[in-house]
């Protein structure tokens, strides 16, 4: 706007409460204005009534503030509530677009044309009378090409991305990715062994989720194992399921393990059985295989919900040593309190990653390790930053 | 006792269900099936009226939004699987829910559950209980880290984030027991009130 | 092109979602309320196609005479009452399905569930061990808790309920944050497999 | 037969009596312990005496009728707060089975306090879709919900008058029963559009949302059937879930004397008795 049009603006602004309240005389206004009511003092107005486009957003969109009349909260508690008006011109008629409750100082009008200037006025009213008009100076709507406030987000995601991608690369290409020893597959082997040892079967039992959830999958993959020892021990394997895929992809699995370990004859198709899709159905008909078969060792490795506690609770009182795996936060402080060794969470991807050595999988999770490294320094260096009174890494962190 | 008709028949159900206590029987299998059932048909009439009626019958036939058909159509190829000819047209839809399911999540995971959980460890006031806090956060993940063997300091560490993560798995496993015996409570409440009205 | 289209659907639906978040932008925001809509609609079927599903494993059970299949006559009955109810009169309070919920769904669904309470206690006895370090630790936490969270623990000791409350508020808050993380950057790095087209289990199989 | 066998070999059956008599003994003849209000209930509770009369409030159903007993008294305890208040309640739900529950919470409370539908509350149903159904709503409360629950339209609702999106709703609470739930509402609706937002979960999910609440995602939460009861205490009156907490606590008394008797003699019996065989 420039100067001549600025000193317009401001001469029509402390005109515009003398104009309106001649309007109001001459009952031209809002019918909310009878000149001889009971209350003959309106509330005070609401002052420095500021508008501005709603920054990173899609437009159509503009903030209208202002400070609360002193006789709101204060005074004569008078107000009951703010009316917001519009306008495209000064002089021209402005036009109610919202109310909002005393107390509030702010409003949102949601219906501007980006690019077009409003004016927007602001009145207090205790129900009867209206208080002076205050006007905002012009603004109008915009949308924006990048949200400012969320490029943390933009840095972290490519950044993950970026690790994620490089790694599966590295693993497709044939590199080595070390992973860790996980102390709980030395576990499932000495387990195996000391069911054999004490001419027991060994039961797999692998969550009651289907193929689709990520957790039986990496059950799959330690069922492998688990049926490489056993093949190789000659113990019978056991494995009830929940699901009819599930016992189609653990016949698979078990049937190439023994193949593997060169005992095809010893497989046995039968041991792997569907039994019923019902939670508590199925861990009643665990538990009754349980106490038939009585075997030495018994793994649960998968996604398990409320039933795992009555099959640890069985399997406990069978004398079996227990292994479990899983994902689920809320079932694993049953795990770990009934069973000898639990893998826990990540662990349980991990293990997998690390057998079946897919690239994927071992890509993946170098990068989410990687994610976590990085998350830890700067973790690490913020605490310290932060603890010196330089809380400038806060702001970065905070999205808008 | 009450003599409300349908207290009786919810009376018999919660007594079929902990039939079970005693052992797997005819009664409660019964009565499990039942649930099934009935919980299918509830969904049934409630997909039917929250979600077809609102969102495919009104749009299309009496706002006449013709857009909506081309989800309607996705959606519809969700049954191609019953044909075994083109069965793979069922992936169409379920590509489109990974999809955008997928692309809507990433930033809102990053921001709430990665770097607002960052910046909610960083703090000035520094008192014995933050000290705690930030060697949590830190030895526990460090737990959870797979590159590198637990040797040497990251043994100490994952030493400690162990102790955390038993520590939060106790609270887990209290707030759990906590919650299995509410609901038992709500049902001896049932049958204490409702049914035999001997407290209020 | 089985699979290209698919990949492709993928791919555009989760960058225009993920995009949006940083281009507030016309047409981004526009089709990121039109994706937002049309989500809805296809989530609909998924839902449909779940039920057809139970529905259909059912009446072949019943067909074959599986085991058990009495059961499922009980189980399709009631499917039909409860539909036809819902469906008929509609689902508005004070009717007859709103009476069948209230009635039958609520006290099956909240009694299943009330069994557990049983299972936790015969467990507590039965299984629940301090076996190693680390459980005697998780049983002592446990414990702690139990009693700080109940008006009982007060009663035993008045600092107890104190003590309940920082442990959650702090080590286990600390250790949660962490776990919250990884999981995190594994949904996350899953995702962007999905988007990407190179996580391609979905398709695999039916 | 030694005693640390036969105790082993206790039918559990025996133990079943012993937790159910744990529960209704204190049920039939309270004690009356005194219970202390949390400091995250009390917050719940603050954001709520903190809203203007007449601001709009969502209240998600986000559970089922399995873990009724934990959720409907914090429900039922929000509706009346609300009403109470003078505050609006937009009901709805992300799971399937909390519509009615929702419904005659609401009910209940509005013929309290005088209420009526479509004017001070309405349910607005359930959508399948989980998170995006949050993010749908945050851009377009109408076109996500073109009807109610019972098929009313909404735009023949005075409640919904000038609703659009987000900006016209001043808090969002969370009765989650797990996904979808208070995570999704807390990543869509805080994180993205920086909504207030406030939660009542099972006590299962409780203590994995204290980060959260610790980084100021959650406003306030109450967790379980102890959050429901102290949240009933805030609102100075007693409802199923205060009834039940003398109930809760024998039976936690129960449960921990159980765990220490057992290991008590699963330490001593350790070495010359084995536990297991």
């Amino acid at each position: 706007m420039d100067g001549v049009g600025r000193s317009l603006v401001r001469y029509w602004r402390s005109a515009l409460p003398l104009v309106i309240v001649l309007w109001s005389v001459s009952g031209a206004a809002s019918g909310a204005t009878t000149p001889d009511t009971v209350t003959p003092e309106p509330p005070s107005p609401p002052s420095n009534v500021a508008a501005e486009d709603r920054s990173n957003d899609a437009g159509g969109s503009v903030v209208i503030s202002w400070t609360k009349s002193a006789d709101d909260g204060g005074g004569k508690e008078s107000v009951v509530e703010y009316l917001v008006l519009r306008s495209t011109s000064l002089a021209g008629e402005f036009q109610q677009i919202g109310s909002v409750r005393s107390g509030v100082a702010q409003f949102v009008d949601q219906n501007s044309i980006d690019g077009t200037p409003y004016f927007y006025m602001v009145r207090a009213s205790d129900g009867v009378s209206l208080s002076l008009p205050e006007v905002s100076e012009a603004a109008s709507s915009s949308a924006q090409w990048f949200h400012t406030g969320r490029t943390n987000i933009l840095v972290a995601g490519a950044l993950l991305s970026f690790l994620v991608l490089l790694f599966i690369r590295k693993a497709k290409r044939g590199e080595e990715l070390y992973i860790r020893p996980i102390a709980g597959l030395e576990a499932v082997d000495e387990a195996v062994g000391r069911a054999t040892e004490m001419g027991k079967p060994i039961m797999y039992v692998p969550g009651i989720m289907d193929m689709d959830d990520i957790q039986t999958i990496a059950s799959m993959i330690i069922l492998g194992r688990v049926a490489r020892k056993a093949a190789e021990y000659e113990t019978a394997l056991l494995v009830p399921t929940s699901r009819s895929l599930v016992m189609s992809a653990a016949q698979e699995t078990v049937k190439e393990a023994y193949l593997d370990a060169g005992r095809p004859d010893a497989f046995d198709a039968d041991r792997i059985r569907y039994l019923t899709d019902d939670q508590f159905g199925y861990a009643a008909g665990v538990d009754g295989l349980m106490l038939r078969e009585v075997p030495g060792a018994i793994f649960y490795m998968g996604a398990f919900y409320a039933e795992s506690l009555i099959l640890a609770e069985t399997g406990h009182s069978t004398g079996a040593i227990q292994i479990a795996g899983t994902a689920m936060p809320s079932q694993l402080p049953f795990f770990v309190t009934a069973c000898d060794y639990t893998l826990i969470g990540e662990e349980l991807f991990a293990a997998s990653a690390y057998l079946s050595k897919e690239p994927l999988l071992l890509g993946s999770l170098k990068g989410q390790d990687w994610g976590k490294a990085i998350s830890i320094a700067i973790l690490v260096g913020g605490v310290i930053l932060v603890s010196f009174g330089m809380s400038k890494i806060v702001e970065w962190l905070t999205t808008r | 006792m009450s003599t409300n008709p349908g207290v009786w028949v919810a009376v018999i159900m919660t007594i079929g269900i902990f039939s079970f206590l005693y052992k797997d029987n005819p009664l409660y299998k019964f009565c499990e099936h039942l649930f099934v059932g009935i919980s299918l048909g509830y969904y049934v009439a409630l997909y039917w009226n929250n979600g077809v009626i609102p969102k495919l019958y009104i749009p299309l036939f009496r706002q006449h939004n013709y857009f909506y058909l081309i989800p309607g159509f996705l959606g519809i190829l969700y049954f191609s699987r019953f044909v075994r000819k083109y069965a793979y047209l069922s992936r169409w839809p379920m590509a489109f829910v990974l999809g955008a399911g997928s692309g809507l999540s990433i930033p809102a995971i990053l921001q709430a559950r990665i770097i607002a959980q960052m910046r909610g460890t960083m703090s000035d006031t520094f008192t014995v209980s933050y000290v705690v806090m930030v060697i949590g956060v830190l030895a526990t993940l460090s737990y959870f880290f797979f590159s590198r063997e637990h040797k040497g300091f990251l043994k100490i560490a994952s030493g400690i984030g162990i102790v955390y993560i038993m520590v939060g798995f106790g609270a887990t496993f209290g707030y759990t027991v906590m919650a299995r015996v509410s609901l038992l409570i709500g049902r001896a409440q049932f049958l204490l009130r409702d049914w035999l009205g001997i407290i209020d | 092109m089985k699979k290209q289209i698919p990949l492709l659907i993928t791919f555009v639906a989760g960058m225009v979602m993920l995009v949006q978040y940083f281009i507030p932008h016309r047409p981004f925001s526009e089709v990121y309320r039109l994706f937002n809509q049309w989500y809805l609609v296809v989530a609909v079927f998924a839902m449909i196609l779940g039920i057809g599903n139970l529905i259909k494993i059912h009446s072949v059970r019943l067909r074959r005479r599986g085991s058990g299949w009495q059961y499922s006559i009980v189980l399709l009955c009631s499917l039909g009452v409860m539909g036809v109810a819902g469906l008929g009169w509609g689902i508005e309070r004070g009717g007859f399905f709103d009476y069948l919920y209230w009635n039958m769904y609520y006290p099956l669904s909240s009694t299943m569930f009330a069994l557990l309470a049983f299972f936790v206690a015969s467990a507590s006895y039965r299984a629940f061990r301090a076996r190693t370090a680390e459980a005697t630790l998780l049983l002592a936490s446990a414990i702690l808790v139990m009693l700080g969270r109940v008006p009982l623990g007060n009663y035993l000791w008045d600092r107890l309920p104190l003590l309940g409350d920082w442990i959650m508020s702090y080590p286990n808050m600390a250790g949660q944050r962490a776990i919250m993380i990884g999981i995190a950057l594994g949904v996350v790095s899953t995702s962007l497999r999905i988007i990407l087209g190179i996580e391609r289990t979905y398709l695999a199989g039916r | 037969m030694s005693i640390v066998e036969r105790l082993e070999k206790l039918d559990r059956r025996l133990i079943f009596v012993l937790i159910l008599l744990a529960v209704v003994i204190p049920l039939v003849r309270p004690i009356g312990f005194k219970i202390e209000v949390s400091e995250p209930v009390q917050q719940l509770y603050e954001a709520i005496e903190s809203l203007n009369p007449g601001s709009r409030v969502i209240i998600s159903c986000d559970y089922d009728p399995s873990t009724m007993p934990e959720i409907y008294p914090m429900n039922q305890a929000l509706a009346r707060h609300c009403f109470s208040r003078d505050l609006k309640i937009v009901g709805m739900g992300l799971w399937p089975q909390g519509v009615p529950l929702g419904q005659a919470s609401m009910e209940q409370a509005a013929e309290e306090y005088g209420k009526s539908y479509g004017v001070d509350y309405v349910n607005l149903g359930f959508k399948a879709g989980g998170i995006v159904v949050v993010s749908s709503v945050a851009e377009n409360i109408p076109a996500t919900y073109p009807q109610d629950y019972a098929g009313r339209p909404v735009s023949e609702l005075p409640i919904m008058d000038g609703v659009r999106n987000f900006d016209n709703i001043e808090l969002i609470i969370s009765l989650s029963a797990g996904d979808p739930g208070v995570r999704e509402w807390v990543m869509i609706g805080q994180g993205r559009y920086g909504k207030t937002v406030g939660a009542g979960v099972t006590a299962v999910s409780a203590p994995a949302f204290y980060p959260y609440l610790q980084a100021g995602q959650l406003v306030g939460m109450m967790g379980g059937m102890k959050g429901a009861a102290e949240y009933e205490i805030l609102m100075e009156g007693t409802g199923t879930a205060s009834r039940g907490m003398d109930a809760q606590s024998v039976a936690h008394g129960l449960i921990i004397f159980f765990i220490l008797f057992a290991n008590f003699f699963y330490l001593v019996g350790r070495r010359k008795m084995p536990w297991k065989r």
